[in-house]
């Protein structure tokens, strides 16, 4: 164990004083664990409300603020929220104009969020759910709990918080957000496993020297483990296993993301090795987004999501967003 | 209090049974994430000795008056406590049961399998599993059944199924990511189903040595 | 192993090309290893220029861009940087108002520094220079190379960087920089070891469960080494170390950096215990920023930094920033 | 060419001097780093091969004439591609020692040896060490001493210079933030200045081989 923490029952509250102490331009209720942006509810704008399961920093609440999310709800380390988190937010940041539920596909969140949409509805609150579900490394979704959703998730709540922003009404910020899905696909590497607080060991056994292709944002298995590879061969097989299953036929948008441990050195050289595969394909690149978004504790590795965007889905992404881990316009 | 000589039972017999259930998740705890880290993401224990402990907390402070009303509670707490798969499917199973149960003094063991029947239902229609999908569910189907016979036979159907679950291949939750890598590993919730069981069983035992003893 | 790279010797190179693909706002040199704000020079308006070995990301390409550095100079992984770098980025970006160079405390950074100043200065080109020393783990500097420079950098470069993004002349720029250094401290700790490139192993010996009291930040060792500690207790080490040495009369910007491979989720909590020992100490927190800003690769770790600002200083870190990794204002 | 008669030599001397030095930081570049990652960063192998290969490629491309153009030369290399500590210390000793040499054709050991001293002050005034502080100093003030004697002195005196760092606190480089841990250690700066003078020595050995062969 060489965690930073005092013990593993706290880790969630700890958090989430220390981001309240650290930004004031947030809500954050550390009893109930919800994170709300200070503003809330903003006169006549759709709410868009997140959450899962913590480990994931900054995703979700590192992406509350103008232009994304209006509340995020941060669950136990891996385990999704429960109900009574996304309605408290709901009734937060609803302004009468509707709240969109952006819930990753892993049973728990589909669970607790569909619970949570009944319970805000009996609370009069208009309520939509959009099911981010972008991993290819899951192929037989037919006999699996479905893909799951991971690096897609801040492009969905980027875009369709942006349409939310414009005054959209809900059942088209909720289109928006499930085109932004439909058009996204993610590839995850892992170079290391991960140790949750309560565990204190890793997740899985990864022996150095191999890697795990196509691992889920909580250290799931993937496709296959191979023997170490360059940073060029990784490139190669995520990119081409996105590409297989999205066949973009315009521009994308290329988040190149770190688990956790990966140095951002090794990302920004990761992401010329993306790009150069990206070219090779014939696939223009419209934006790119180097960084530790969706992570997975300390897990050493990298993701790529791309997303095909069309020409509003573009302006959107380009829209001026002020929230603690993602800011740009204005 | 307790079962009566028609075999009927009140609420304080389920609040104990629940007392049971949270003892031994929380003794076991360590085994269901042991279970739950080979094919799942190793909280499971982690899960339910966190919502069984606020059920019985809450339990404690506001005794509700019937059977029915005591699983509703209990249902309505670990929904708002355990988060991730469980805890939805859990609270589901334990408040659909407490509303069939109704509001009720006391019920019978056969009520208490046809009010669980409802609960199971439930619990397949919100996870949309069935048997044979290495879930909870392998426990639960068997374990109702059981209950119509006896507390004992529920128990053994319930610990039977959760064994069944070791050569499956899952498809439901977490552990479906796996695929063929699933086989050989015992379900986490089908084996803390079959502690629900089991409790319940030696409750009922404990009840009826009550009883005699009262008697 | 657990490096996402091709070979150790094009590690920098990669990096270079990934960091021009992900930001079309900044020119960067991959042959000559220079990072460049677009718009530079900008007329009238003294520039910032830093740099120093790499595996410190997003220091300090990441903090190019209006309202911080004008240029960055990146070196061989650990390895300052060549004069010939420093002298190519000073004459990109002087506009005849002159250059400052940020100068971190290390043999290599001030020797390549100074003799980039002296090549810089025949050119023609006006040079003043800050050395930053904030690390406080560094304790007899009479008999060593003198504190090292760490994570007071990022307030040197931020709050002179605003001074020279308001057109404050060369002098005042560099009064500010020395003022800001002068009033800041640092402490980190390592929780495990980090891994260059190069070498392919630990650069130092830490057994799990103990942790390295004042570590540098390219793993050079500190005060002493200890069974892990909480959260709690590294805070009130930390937090002490540099309240003993600064002795702030008013209120404080507090950094609290990740080394690289602790999640978000334990900074943030260890967030928390720095804001508890601060008030505890009656030390006014005025700012915090919380964040892998000064990393060590991937070592596991974290560091306090605090600033005893006056109006003046707080006024120019509120100042609008546009960089990859440091954003807010305008 | 090589050392005449009259026992100087030419510009051909310094280049090939350098491509021995060369070789033997490649040769070495693995203890040289070892010794590093004791009491530094681990680097001090890949900045010196990287540094003089970039010499001795620059060398061939634009062979200077006089010994004290490839002196400046290869420090100005030096000074372009290593970067950290060793860098510039390293390429202001080469270059000062060329422009001291000045542009004759041919020098003699005791004029190098004069030149070399000039060098090795400059080392001294840039980085503010001196002799006892455990680094390259230690080896380079007792090899210009012994160069006025012979080559193989000079060697020699490195070498021991070098050994003799080992005792040492650090109290320069990065090895000084060890403070006491520093000591028992070598200095891989004092060890690689050993290198350049037991190289510069065979290269002598070598000549004088060639130039009895040629008489
Ligand atoms: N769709 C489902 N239907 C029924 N039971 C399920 C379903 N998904 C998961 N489960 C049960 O939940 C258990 C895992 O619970 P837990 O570990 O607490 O939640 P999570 O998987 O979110 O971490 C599994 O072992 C399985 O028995
Ligand atoms: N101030 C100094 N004066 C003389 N030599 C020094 C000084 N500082 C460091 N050195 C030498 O430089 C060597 C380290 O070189 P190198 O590892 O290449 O650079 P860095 O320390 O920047 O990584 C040390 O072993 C020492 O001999
Ligand atoms: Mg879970
Ligand atoms: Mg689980
Ligand atoms: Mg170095
Ligand atoms: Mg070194």
């Amino acid at each position: 164990m060489r965690m930073l923490i005092n013990v593993p029952e706290t880790v969630v509250a700890d958090a989430l004083r220390g981001m309240a102490a650290a930004h004031p331009e947030l809500t954050v209720d550390v009893e109930r664990r919800v994170v709300v942006r200070r503003d809330a509810p903003v006169a006549g704008k759709v709410a868009l409300v997140s959450g899962g399961g913590s480990g994931h920093e900054p995703l979700h609440g590192g992406f509350v603020g103008p232009g994304m999310l209006a509340a995020a709800c941060p669950g136990e380390v891996f385990t999704s929220p429960v109900p009574d988190q996304m309605v408290r937010a709901a009734a937060a940041v609803d302004s009468g104009a509707g709240v969109l539920f952006v819930v990753k596909n892993y049973t728990g969140d589909v669970l607790n969020f569909e619970m949570a949409a009944e319970l805000a509805e009996d609370e009069g609150i208009q309520v939509a759910k959009v099911l981010v579900d972008d991993d290819v490394a899951v192929k037989d979704s037919l006999y699996t709990a479905g893909r799951r959703g991971t690096g897609a998730t801040l492009f969905v709540e980027k875009i369709a918080g942006a349409a939310a922003e414009e005054g959209a009404p809900l059942e088209r910020v909720e289109a928006i957000a499930r085109r932004v899905n439909e058009r996204s696909r993610s590839f995850g590497v892992a170079l290391s496993a991960c140790t949750t607080p309560a565990k204190g060991s890793p997740t899985f056994d990864l022996p150095a020297g191999e890697l795990e292709l196509g691992v889920g944002i909580h250290g799931e298995p993937g496709r296959e483990r191979r023997p170490m590879m360059t940073s060029r061969e990784i490139a190669d097989f995520a990119v081409d296993a996105v590409l297989e299953d999205l066949r973009p036929s315009g521009p994308v948008i290329a988040l190149v993301n770190g688990m956790g441990a990966t140095p951002l050195l090794e990302l920004y050289g990761f992401n010329a090795e993306v790009q150069r595969v990206l070219g090779e394909r014939k696939v223009p690149v419209a934006r790119t987004l180097v960084g530790n978004y969706v992570t997975s504790l300390d897990m050493a590795g990298c993701s790529v999501t791309l997303c095909a965007v069309d020409e509003e889905l573009l302006r959107l992404w380009d829209a001026p967003v002020q929230t603690a881990a993602l800011r740009w316009g204005r | 209090m307790g079962i009566d000589m028609t075999g009927t039972f009140g609420a304080d017999f389920l609040v104990r049974w629940l007392a049971a259930v949270a003892e031994a998740v929380d003794r076991e705890a360590e085994h269901l994430t042991e279970l739950d880290s080979a094919i799942g993401d190793a909280d499971h224990g982690a899960n339910l000795t966190r919502g069984f402990a606020a059920v019985t907390e809450t339990l404690a402070k506001e005794p509700p008056a019937t059977p029915g009303a005591v699983l509703a509670s209990a249902g309505r707490q670990l929904i708002s406590t355990v988060g991730g798969a469980s805890g939805p499917l859990y609270g589901t199973l334990l408040r659909r049961t407490g509303k069939t149960l109704g509001d009720g003094d006391r019920v019978t063991r056969e009520q208490l399998a046809e009010a669980l029947g409802s609960g199971v239902a439930a619990v397949a229609q919100l996870g949309g599993a069935q048997v044979g999908d290495k879930t909870m569910l392998d426990a639960l189907v068997p374990a109702v059944q059981g209950l119509r016979e006896s507390f004992a036979a529920a128990r053994a159907a319930a610990e039977e199924g959760a064994l069944a679950t070791v050569p499956l291949r899952a498809r439901k939750g977490r552990a479906s990511y796996l695929g063929e890598r699933s086989v050989g590993h015992q379900d986490p919730g089908a084996t803390s189903s079959a502690l629900l069981f089991a409790a319940l069983d030696e409750t009922a035992l404990a009840e009826a040595g009550r009883t005699e003893g009262a008697s």
